[in-house]
């Protein structure tokens, strides 16, 4: 029953009590905020950097070199814009020396809409970082997702990028979907969670957690369906499970399998071209602004290399290409795709013959 | 405030300014402190998303609002603010309503039309440049203001706080205002609050005052007790004037409170281990016998009053149409070049 | 008979004498050098910035804000990954404020493989440019569409990007196609191209050149066909011409349109429909890595709406998704597209029927 | 050099260092230099694209390979290095013929495979980490090496160029390594030719001295005549034991001369016009009787023919095959971390 949040901590934990990792560290994420999303209270670990992200990838390329394991933190990923150079480095140093050094850095923020966060809290980075060669990209859309994937991006030996989809971050997963975390919500709650007020002397018990390693590139069938394949990550996964949950429930028999890709470099191509065989339909959902979007990547493969599969027109629903994210709801609502859009979707794929 | 370096000592000031220059200030920062105090109530019953400002900062952003050369184009001052900076326009002369629209992301909100969050100015008109929320590029931009007005009567000023100063943004403003005969008229204020998000100024810098950065680029530095509105008043004049005659930068450094915390997201409830410079102020105006208790007290009641009154009014305006997402992509017209 | 880098000088030279151009500049951009391609040779308002490509970048949007109309370059595109935050800034303002201020700024900076360039002089920028809303990108392939885009560019008031694909840079163009230069190639390089050795008493002789402004957002039919339409930008249209007329001399009935799309975004779409509708075939090529491409927005867009116009999956031939391009030639001709790649796509849709 | 500020007076060097050391040193930039012209000769001769590099350097760059503590993780130095670096490399011990390699891309090229410039080192072994295009990025990358060594025997070196400095990244590793009570074992070294790529020092900055900048943030700074051997081994071995035995930040700023101008895309000619170390150092051994014309005339004959021979033998070196280009885009092994 932890939350998505509580889930990262716990696998920060784990990573710096037996998986190496030396140090977690970006704005505001050490004592006494523990991070702006309560990521990372209680880790040892954890410290306060100057407000420069470019310095915090620095540090975590060069900390990576040095044999340790950096975690570093950029407190919004709409923040992450001034570093791409840095990012790119870090992706193509492994390749530029030959082999001759890796980078094993991991590189957590949190992305996407749904807080009401206006411009600079709503961004999302999956284009862009499906972008810089070099780097594994995943992100998760359950706390048990989340907690399985962090600890195989920290025991991996190249620069991952964990994208915390900010929406779900209090998302609960089901009881005990965490080897090791307590039956109950309220023990973990008292165990891992930093009081109100003053935590100076505030220290987490820890559950006994066992190891859970997702392994990168695999993506995770969030349904099962045979009338059409929607192909998703993060935020958008609960919203298509309940669009096709409504549509399912509807009886005309549109019944929608959701991928949920978890992984999106390396992804999971075998899973893609096992469903679009099957459902012969394909929608790709993401939050991502509309143009050079990761999504139009995975159409155009299936255009190109399914071509003759597909029954109906691919089709993508993303983030309308507009320069910002509005703080009025009605403009949220209508830059990025919802469980009516998706459902819509689906439909009017259901809809095409052969 | 004893970690003030000796070698940049802090500007401080007795009774300087005119009575009636005091009681404007006073007028205008309690007018900004009510305002901050309504739009967190705003955020606390729902009528918005989120709230930053600058409780805390009215001694210093006031006199800046009062001694900016207002106007359009590059005879006039160029502002590039933060988030903290609702007393600077209020003192300039803006409408707190639209402050309240803004909170409210209302069609009307004239900063950004319900696009932005609180705090996030944009007034074309008194070369108000938009407000953005990410920390510290301000500076970069305010560079090419500046160097638009070599041969003008304006100046740029940028504003930004402590812990962004560590972006690289901050050193960017000092280079490129420094060259050797290309120095810019531009005054660089840094708002030491002391605090990043949670972060405390303590471990996150290699000197005691910022203000010591700009020593080596050859410009005037001053550390100025931001919570006293008279030495704030003389800080920014004495700058102000020098960027103006001598077209060359000059980095001030202010040193503020932070009376609400960070924003919304810590809560945004008053704290007491600061110091208030409205209760300073108020003090100080009691003493020299310029205003009394019960002035002062009715003066807070009305404005609260007329705010609160706004506020209600505001919450019946529009919400912009989700269609309004595709307005102000392109521009078909050059406006910052004049084009009508 | 002008090169594409003095069709570009020209074009600046008639921006600062009678566009309203008020500062060209950027790292050795001014005097003595004008720039490591020559670009800004001889030029009034042009200037020698710091090493600081964010000072760069924020230098012209303030300058744009005061309402000057700066042109800065950034010296290869390679070096812009540290400036995305502030791109996306100077497209988004106009949006932000609610039209209170328009930023109209022109960005120049040269793009592409083809020079030996290795892992930092061989850059694409398309795909990371066509991301950032509220900006339009153009990218010529011949002298005459740069002079006749960068005209446009300096006087739209957005901000404008400018791409430079580095390969052509030195490519001639036809006589007089530039309205107003010399017949002559050797007297318009007397006239504009600055000596060898000392140069601090030289000035060029500007010929008189006449307004031509091409229209952001059209596309040019750089060659008419019937069996293949293939999209393209920059280094790649000439390469695509050639591999075009080889296979239409082959007397295959080979006959593929070139869409040559000039204007990135907004782009031509009425010219990209109205030929697929006519070849039913599509493949689009460029150079920059594959995943998160450009092409693949192009093609994602076509897979939805063309559908049922296509003969053939539609095809993608972009730079490869590695980290880098090598410097060795090999290494290099491997990473992306050539004539002879581009000549087998384009002949491989071409033999699939209806 | 007139031009350098009284407040960091350069330091200068009289007879100090032992003949040996003196002849090994002469011997070290003399290698360096034969095959920096090697290389361009590579070049000019189409046996290469592109030559950027470290005429002009040695004097400076020899003493720090040779104070280098030399070696594989955190108990040794770690070199943050730009492309000039060559004689700092061979001081250290590299093979010339592999920087032969790079210049030709072969695919025995040890530092790339025949991927990146000439002068791009990448040594694991030794720490040297890969020299990248991007200029400052290494100052950045050099605070995360230095952090890891907080409490080891090794230190990190970071260097770069003067217009360099500009970028935002030069602040950064200024900032982070200086903070209080988090000091970092950080040597940054400008090494300042007064040149951009055209653009001279002139004009682009607001101070005499590059270093003037560490002040702010309490570190040690010097400036030191990068042209004269022993007064660059004095102060680098100065500034080495400093951060070694403090842990702490030092800006050491060495006066060196361009000899080549920028890289091939500038001709890569010999300039008339700045001090030439080597032929100064040449001058002072044969004053001191260390050495005759003659044999510095030999030693250099021998060097030349050797790396002529090599380049020779470079040529028929395997270039790296198109498919090669899918190699080491993902690592499988932690290989920094000590996996094998
Ligand atoms: C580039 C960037 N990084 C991070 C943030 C998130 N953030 C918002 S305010 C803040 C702290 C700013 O501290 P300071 O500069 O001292 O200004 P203050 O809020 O104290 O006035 C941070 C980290 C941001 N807005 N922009
Ligand atoms: C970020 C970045 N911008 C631009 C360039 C292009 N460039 C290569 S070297 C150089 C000049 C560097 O001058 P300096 O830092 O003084 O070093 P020097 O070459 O003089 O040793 C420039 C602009 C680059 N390599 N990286
Ligand atoms: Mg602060
Ligand atoms: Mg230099």
């Amino acid at each position: 029953m932890a939350t998505m949040i509580q889930a990262i901590r716990m696998a920060l934990h784990v990573g710096e009590s037996r998986l190496g990792v030396t140090d977690i560290f970006g704005e505001d994420v050490g004592a006494p905020l523990g991070g702006v999303f309560t990521g990372t209270q209680g880790l040892e670990t954890a410290w306060n950097t100057p407000l420069d992200e470019r310095g915090i990838v620095g540090t975590a390329i060069g900390l990576a070199l040095a044999g340790q394991k950096p975690v570093a933190e950029i407190q919004f990923c709409d923040y992450a814009f001034n570093t791409i150079d840095l990012l790119k480095l870090a992706g193509n140093t492994y390749w530029s020396s030959g082999g001759d050094w890796n980078v094993p850095m991991v590189l957590m923020t949190p992305v996407g809409a749904g807080i009401r966060g206006s411009l600079y809290h709503s961004h999302s980075f999956d284009a862009q970082a499906t972008r810089i060669p070099g780097w594994k990209i995943v992100m998760p859309s359950t706390p048990r997702d989340a907690y399985g994937l962090l600890l195989s991006a920290i025991q991996d030996p190249n620069p991952v990028m964990f994208l915390m989809p900010k929406a779900l971050l209090r998302m609960k997963g089901a009881p005990g979907e965490i080897p090791g975390e307590p039956e109950d919500e309220r023990t973990l709650n008292q165990m891992i969670d930093a009081p109100l007020g003053d935590r100076s002397a505030w220290k987490p018990t820890w559950p006994s957690l066992e190891d859970l390693f997702i392994p990168i590139g695999k993506a995770r069938i969030a349904r099962e369906g045979s009338r059409v394949t929607v192909i998703t990550y993060g935020r958008n996964v609960p919203m298509a499970l309940a669009a096709a949950e409504e549509l399912a429930g509807e009886g005309q028999g549109i019944d929608a399998e959701i991928i949920d890709l978890r992984s999106l470099h390396p992804y999971d191509w075998d899973a893609i071209t096992a469903s679009v065989r099957k459902t012969n339909r394909v929608l790709c959902v993401n939050e991502d602004t509309e143009i050079t979007n990761f999504g139009e990547h995975l159409i155009r493969r299936i255009a190109e290399e399914l071509f003759y599969e597909l029954y109906a027109p691919p089709k993508l629903l993303a983030g309308a290409h507009i320069p910002g994210i509005g703080l009025a709801d009605n403009l949220e609502r209508a830059s990025v795709p919802q469980k009516e859009s998706i459902r819509a979707a689906i439909a009017e794929l259901a809809a095409h013959e052969p | 405030m004893s970690t003030i370096a000796p070698v940049t000592p802090i500007a401080r000031a007795s009774e300087r300014l005119s009575p009636d220059k005091c009681l404007q200030i006073y007028d205008l920062m309690l007018r900004a402190r009510v305002l901050e105090e309504r739009l967190i109530t705003m955020y606390k019953q729902g009528d918005g998303y989120f709230w930053i400002g600058g409780p805390g900062e009215e001694a210093f952003n006031v006199p800046l609002g009062l001694l900016v050369d207002k106007g359009q184009g590059v005879d006039h001052d160029y502002l590039h603010l933060h988030y903290r900076s609702s007393a600077t326009l209020l003192a300039m002369g803006a409408d707190p309503v639209d402050s309240l629209r803004q909170m409210k992301n209302t069609a009307t909100d004239p900063y950004s039309r319900g696009r932005n969050f609180a705090g996030h100015y944009s007034m074309r008109k008194w070369n108000v440049a938009p407000v953005s929320s990410p920390i510290e590029v301000q500076y970069s931009i305010a560079i090419g203001t500046a160097m638009a007005q070599r041969k003008a009567k304006g100046i740029s000023i940028v504003q930004g706080g402590d812990a962004g100063t560590a972006e690289g943004d901050f050193a960017t403003a000092l280079v490129w205002s420094s060259r050797k005969g290309c120095e810019l008229p531009l005054l660089m204020i840094v708002t030491n609050n002391r605090w990043g998000i949670s972060t405390s100024y303590e471990g996150q810098h290699g000197y005691e005052q910022i203000a010591e950065r700009g020593r080596a680029f050859g410009m005037p530095v001053t550390v100025v007790d931001g919570n006293d509105p008279e030495a704030s008043y003389e800080a920014l004049e004495k700058a102000i004037d020098y960027v103006r005659t001598e077209k060359k930068p000059y980095l001030l450094e202010a040193m503020v409170s932070r009376l609400r915390g960070h924003s919304s997201a810590s809560g945004a409830n008053f704290v007491k281990n600061e110091v208030d410079c409205l209760e300073e102020w108020e003090k100080k105006l009691e003493a020299r016998g310029l205003i009394s208790r019960a002035e002062m007290a009715a003066k807070r009641d009305q404005i609260t009053n007329e705010l609160a009154e706004a506020s209600k009014r505001v919450r019946s305006e529009p919400q912009p149409e989700g269609s309004n997402i595709w307005d102000y992509v392109f521009a078909d017209k050059n406006i910052v070049a004049g084009e009508e």
